[in-house]
């Protein structure tokens, strides 16, 4: 079962059963989704901006507990970021879930590294990150209902 | 004089193998099924000796394949009971069969004002070519509930009823056993209900061909169609069934070789069915393995593998009904089942119970199984389904079982 | 560093047996090619090993089932030097290929007034479809004509040039090689012609994918179909490929499982391709072999393995023309031609020449060759045609003369 | 070859190079065409009836010579008959061509009994009955040219 806890370690459980930034931001001013067809999982990220920086991050969705605790990570990885400072962080991510080499400095992240011995489970494990990035990338607007 | 169904794993090589340390448990027969020796040697054979293309030739090999691609006919003609062979046409699979009744018959047939009455548990296969036809030519598309919280109830057949009353309903589109829910739908009423009001029958035969005797005239459908990848034949090729008088009218889905009587440069006539709807070179050796898969089935006996996976199915429902936050689809403790169980766990996501189960060697499926309207209907992003076929036994059952219970010790849920 | 020919025959496990006493001469390539050995252990391995559904599976065998289909779709993007895999779909063969763009992106997109140019060389394949989506849109077909009494001539390019200057051409729609004459059509001339006047492209590989280097970039197509049954792979699969800006954008044929984003009651929203075009459970075990396919001819050398055709056709083009009373259609002496000789002898038709063949153990083909209006054009009701591939040889070459010369005999022509 | 030589006998042979009626009938009175999808050969029958029985005959077409012979020896086999009559003949004919055995009186059909052994031929031997006693089948009328 080394492989599974490798998959499922603790930190990934936690995030998983306490979702950091769950819910819809109320003031959100960029808004963006992705869903997974093949497994049926979605994600959506709003941003509350402030200046060229995230404010404040939420999530919404519903998926496995890979996708759930990685959009959970993610908000706490990604808040007071730019765009080209989360395209890097996101950058890292990926490297760490398709190759399993953790990163240098330690980080929460590096337990996604089991991740890429499930390549099947990488698209979970990215899902709500490239929302992000797609968000950030938005001009602002009120978000509607 | 029921089989012994304990050695007839031994008939098929791919079982014979470890994952994750463990002897492979294959549970996920409602997407494909494995092939036994039987088969697997058959399209060798054909292709180390009789291989080549069929109808235009003359020399042995050719002879040969033809005999061997139409005796494959008449075989399927028998497994299904048609009056004839020309109501026989192969094709890629399930899919492609409605799809090519869809765009064959209903293109040319269907306006504004028809009706064609789907279920709300069709697989994808089985709705989404009759909601393409019903946005080319202006017919609506009405839904047979499902009746219960976790559809337990099968369809509604009140529902039914008023829908044909209503009138204008042109084809019926239901599948014989879902793949999703384990419901096994009244197929004799059904077509008989709808011949009553004038209308067609199109049955999704996907998951009952290779799981019980069909008869298509007793059943008393139009249409029916089924994949042999999942009865235990190769991967690419089906079957459509329809009855004579409607392919001697419908137009052909595709154009090409082997399904034109003459071809000038202004324009073509048709033959008659099958060689209609089956242009170009077919999938000879996949015919014939599918051939030898319906040997295979009929020397255990349909009946026998039908009863068999129910039991099994009936043994994991009650099992699988003890553990804590568990939502069964599906008909109800005692009900009749076809040989699949559907479920979701309060708190664990079916893709972490496919992917844990994978690590005891367990092969579950996970996700909407190509009907997520249903599953929005039920509230579940998606379920993991344990589905059996004739190879699989109560052991197997035991290590489903065993591995459900240790992913929800791992994930906490007591 | 011409690979050795004289050997490939063992590599191919029908190639060993009698026929009417004789060893085996296969000419009948054109129709359909046999399978190494190493394409039949793939499948055979597939079935044995990895056998499961693609794409919505999460253990072990269906990760394995998709790795290798999607390997499949890799193997094939390079083999046609695509740009990327999702302009790679895997269709049933060359003509479901064809008639998905016809109905795809044909039906769609052509209007009354809008022309689709053909060959009057095209196999029914390519132009049925295109008759059909005509006759449906009100568009016009028109056809380049071929040159000469025999059709040795080619295509007539000065009527092309006309036919696109007439303007409205929205696709032209070409054979790259003759499965009835060998011509080998300039499809790079074809398709730069045909972009210069603002019209798609949609080259029929069937005779070429096997045969020779084919770089649909360069060759500036915009569709490219072929069948794996006509180059060492197995029947029931074949490619699509088309370029990424009209498969974006172009309808799907085929409704169904694996090919929708998302699927309510009352619509679909569709995924990009490959898998818009791919509906239902696709045939992974014949994908599978088509990759050993590709991987064996390469391994041989595609050039080296046309060439070798073409030499084989050159020889048997002279012997034949020293027979009496015969026409031999197509490029004519010392002329650029493909592996294949189609003939036609006064006084004696072509099934008896087949017939009297095979008893000499030489599989040929007799007829139309699925080209009734060009048979028409050239006064001709049918022709017997010899085809080769890589496996065949000289001595071959010497049986089919020989066995020429006993039927002249027989029936007394001299 | 002793196959092929039971296959082409003499008599067949003969017909094929020397085909008896060949030709439209002027003054034919019905008429009926078959064709073989398969190979492309076809035929057309062209009769003259004398009451009920066919008063001349004649074929025309393209095809094997399995094809044209058979057409030739069948319009001097149903010359003079009525309707049921040849459909025995023809039943007769069909018997031979599929099982091989040879009819109990001489006949020049016998020679056909050589077909059985190569059952993709055998619709060519039959295509032309088929024509005729579809063409009995009609009732009188002008043919067109
Ligand atoms: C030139 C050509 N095009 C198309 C086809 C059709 O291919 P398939 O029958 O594999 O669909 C063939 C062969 O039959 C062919 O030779
Ligand atoms: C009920 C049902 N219908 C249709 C299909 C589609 O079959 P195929 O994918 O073989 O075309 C399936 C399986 O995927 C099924 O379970």
């Amino acid at each position: 079962m080394s492989d599974l806890t490798d998959l499922y370690q603790a930190v990934i459980l936690d995030h998983n059963k306490r979702p950091r930034n769950r819910g819809k931001l109320p003031q959100a001013t960029r808004v963006a989704s992705g869903d997974n067809p093949t497994c049926g999982d979605n994600c959506t990220v709003y941003l509350q901006m402030d200046g060229d920086r995230i404010g404040k991050i939420g999530f919404d969705g519903s998926g496995c507990a890979i996708s759930q605790a990685s959009a959970s990570l993610m908000t706490t990885q990604l808040a007071g970021k730019t765009l080209s400072e989360a395209q890097s962080e996101f950058g890292e991510f990926r490297d760490i879930v398709t190759t399993g080499k953790e990163p240098e400095e330690f980080s929460e992240v590096a337990a996604f590294a089991g991740v890429h011995a499930f390549p099947a489970r990488i698209k979970c494990a990215t899902l709500s990150w490239h929302a992000a990035i797609e968000a950030l990338k938005k001009p602002d607007s009120p978000v509607e209902e | 004089m029921t089989p012994d169904f304990s050695n007839l794993r031994l008939d098929f090589p791919v079982l014979d193998q470890h994952v994750g340390g463990h002897p492979l448990v294959y549970l996920d027969n409602a997407a494909t099924t494995h092939k036994p020796r039987a088969v697997i040697d058959a399209l060798a054979r054909f292709y180390e000796r009789d291989n080549s293309n069929v109808h235009r030739g003359l020399h042995a090999l050719s002879m040969r394949a033809t005999d061997g691609y139409e005796a494959a006919r008449e075989r399927t003609t028998k497994f299904i009971n048609a009056s004839e062979s020309a109501e026989v046409v192969f094709t890629s699979g399930t899919t492609a069969s409605v799809n090519l009744v869809a765009q064959g018959w209903g293109r040319d047939t269907l306006k504004p004002g028809d009706v064609v009455v789907c279920t709300e548990m069709e697989h994808h296969s089985n709705m989404v070519p009759w909601q393409i036809v019903c946005q080319q030519t202006g017919a609506t598309l009405r839904y047979i509930p499902v009746l219960g919280e976790n559809a337990e109830g099968g369809l509604d057949m009140a529902a039914y009823d008023e829908l044909l009353l209503a009138g204008n309903v042109k084809l019926v589109a239901f599948t014989h056993i879902s793949n999703t829910l384990g419901t096994i739908n009244p197929a004799t009423e059904i077509c008989a209900k709808a011949k009553a009001a004038g209308a067609l029958t199109m049955v999704d035969g996907a998951q009952s061909a290779g799981h019980e005797n069909v008869d298509v005239q007793a059943m008393g459908c139009d249409f029916y169609a089924f994949s042999g990848h999942k009865m235990a034949a190769p991967t690419g090729i089906g079957v459509l069934y329809g009855r004579r008088e409607l392919m001697d009218v419908m137009s052909p889905w595709q154009g090409g070789g082997g399904m034109i009587s003459t071809v000038e440069y202004e324009g073509s006539k048709w033959k008659p069915s099958p060689e209609r709807f089956e242009a170009g070179t077919p999938n000879v050796a996949d015919a014939i393995g599918l051939h030898a898969a319906m040997d295979y089935l009929d020397s255990v006996g349909r009946p026998a593998i039908g009863r068999h996976e129910s039991e099994l199915a009936a043994l994991a429902y009650d099992a699988l009904s003890e553990l804590p936050g568990i939502r069964i689809l599906g008909p109800g403790k005692g009900q009749p089942r076809a040989g699949l169980v559907s479920f979701a766990f309060e708190g664990v996501h079916a893709h972490d119970v496919v992917t844990f189960a994978d690590q005891d060697g367990v092969a579950l499926r996970g996700g909407h199984h190509c009907n997520q309207p249903l599953m929005r209907k039920l509230g579940l992003p998606s379920t993991t389904r344990a589905s059996f076929y004739l190879y699989n036994t109560p052991a197997d059952v035991d290590a489903l079982v065993a591995s459900m219970q240790r992913i929800l010790k791992f994930f906490g849920v007591e």
